[in-house]
């Protein structure tokens, strides 16, 4: 399965999908919305995406996990639009014969995926800032002038 | 440059424009008359002179041609999708 | 959430247990019953328990998983009793601000879990044979005469 | 040894056997008549003399008082519950 929503994720469903008799071992990561980073408060998040391109990447994503490790299955679900404290931003389940796989299966695709799909975070804090998340670029550029802290994003990060 | 001066070989390409890079030229799509032979790199050139403040602001842009990432290289067809794409933060 | 019992696990209940407004992600661990191991074949596996000792010992991981690693939750379910191909039998829930503590701590809590729980797996194979699995003793001499090759477990063992 | 012969001072221990080591001596729960001051380790060598093939079928056996894992040099208490725990392989 490979989803990409403007609706909450049906991760229960997604975790389904990987089960198999193959397999002694399933993984379902959530990266969720936090409410804290380096002691800024996040209020809500703004997910957009290049659709068809970040659809079409996580298809490849997908089959290049299959080949990269030995796991029974694997599926990838992205939410988008405005996502509330708690709410869950990104799903990813992997099953596997043994468990060392699917741990590690597990976070080459989150790593991966967050390096390589086009779907951008837009943050909006308590202090009324709303500030793109551009990893490895110096922020509080684009929205705001340049008197920001260096953020990390507010769901996994780092 | 390789831009070949004969119209009858000129095409159209769309540029998509994401997140802060659309915040920015404060529109999501831009439409170029370009001519045949003409590189994913002479489009580049095109926008950052029209927009310098893009790769001032974000100086590791990456680019995709039809939903797939591009080197500079590229050369460009008629009709095709090109996209701008600021680092991503999905996850 | 610390649960052992002899009904199919409420995983979601268990991730919904961990989940918090500090998380900025979540891993649910589950382990299920494989039907090939080094080519032998389970039909059904069998978990019996010193239960009083192992919902101590549950307990006592917890507490550990939450001093050892920087975690916002911790759950643990085990399942007792007859389990059919497929089945849950373990699951471990884990939050966290960053992601990475929350996979290691997940695979410290299996991989504890394994060694310290007082928990016995008893395996019925396709050919009639039912061996208790014994981590580092020679397999196929309880149940069986010593014909047996060595077998490791049918979930997500090594 | 430091058993006391004072049959005053006698206690009785419950050993609760499970898994293979239940299925080797065929019974789950055995009583032992102890005398104050014995270890563990004492305990081990009585059962181990009336069921020699439960260390020879399990080499690596651990054992817990009272739901605590326990090292031989244990002294054992009226009432303990003792408990021979094979190899786990839970998860």
């Amino acid at each position: 399965m490979i989803q990409l929503t403007h609706e909450p994720l049906d991760h229960a469903a997604l975790l389904q999908s990987v089960s198999s008799h193959q397999a002694g071992a399933a993984l379902l990561f959530l990266g969720t919305v936090r409410e804290f980073t380096a002691g800024q408060q996040t209020l809500q998040l703004n997910y957009t995406a290049y659709e068809s391109m970040a659809l079409g990447q996580l298809e490849q994503l997908q089959q290049d996990a299959l080949q990269q490790f030995p796991v029974t299955a694997v599926g990838i679900q992205h939410r988008l639009g405005e996502l509330a404290l708690g709410d869950v931003s990104v799903a990813i389940a992997v099953s596997s014969p043994h468990r060392a796989d699917a741990y590690e299966c597990s976070r080459w695709l989150i790593d991966t995926l967050k390096q390589r799909i086009p779907i951008w975070k837009q943050e909006h804090y308590a202090d009324g800032r709303v500030e793109w998340q551009h990893p490895g670029e110096p922020t509080g550029q684009v929205a705001e002038a340049d008197s920001e802290p260096q953020s990390g994003a507010s769901t996994d990060g780092q | 440059m390789k831009e070949q001066p004969d119209p009858a070989a000129a095409l159209t390409v769309t540029v998509l424009f994401f997140a802060a890079a659309a915040d920015i030229i404060q529109r999501e799509t831009v439409q170029l008359q370009l001519h045949e032979g003409v590189t994913l790199a002479d489009l580049q050139q095109q926008l950052y002179s029209r927009w310098p403040e893009l790769s001032q602001r974000l100086p590791t842009l990456m680019w995709a041609v039809n939903e797939q990432y591009a080197t500079p290289q590229t050369i460009l067809r008629a009709g095709d999708q090109v996209a701008c794409i600021p680092p991503v933060s999905g996850g």
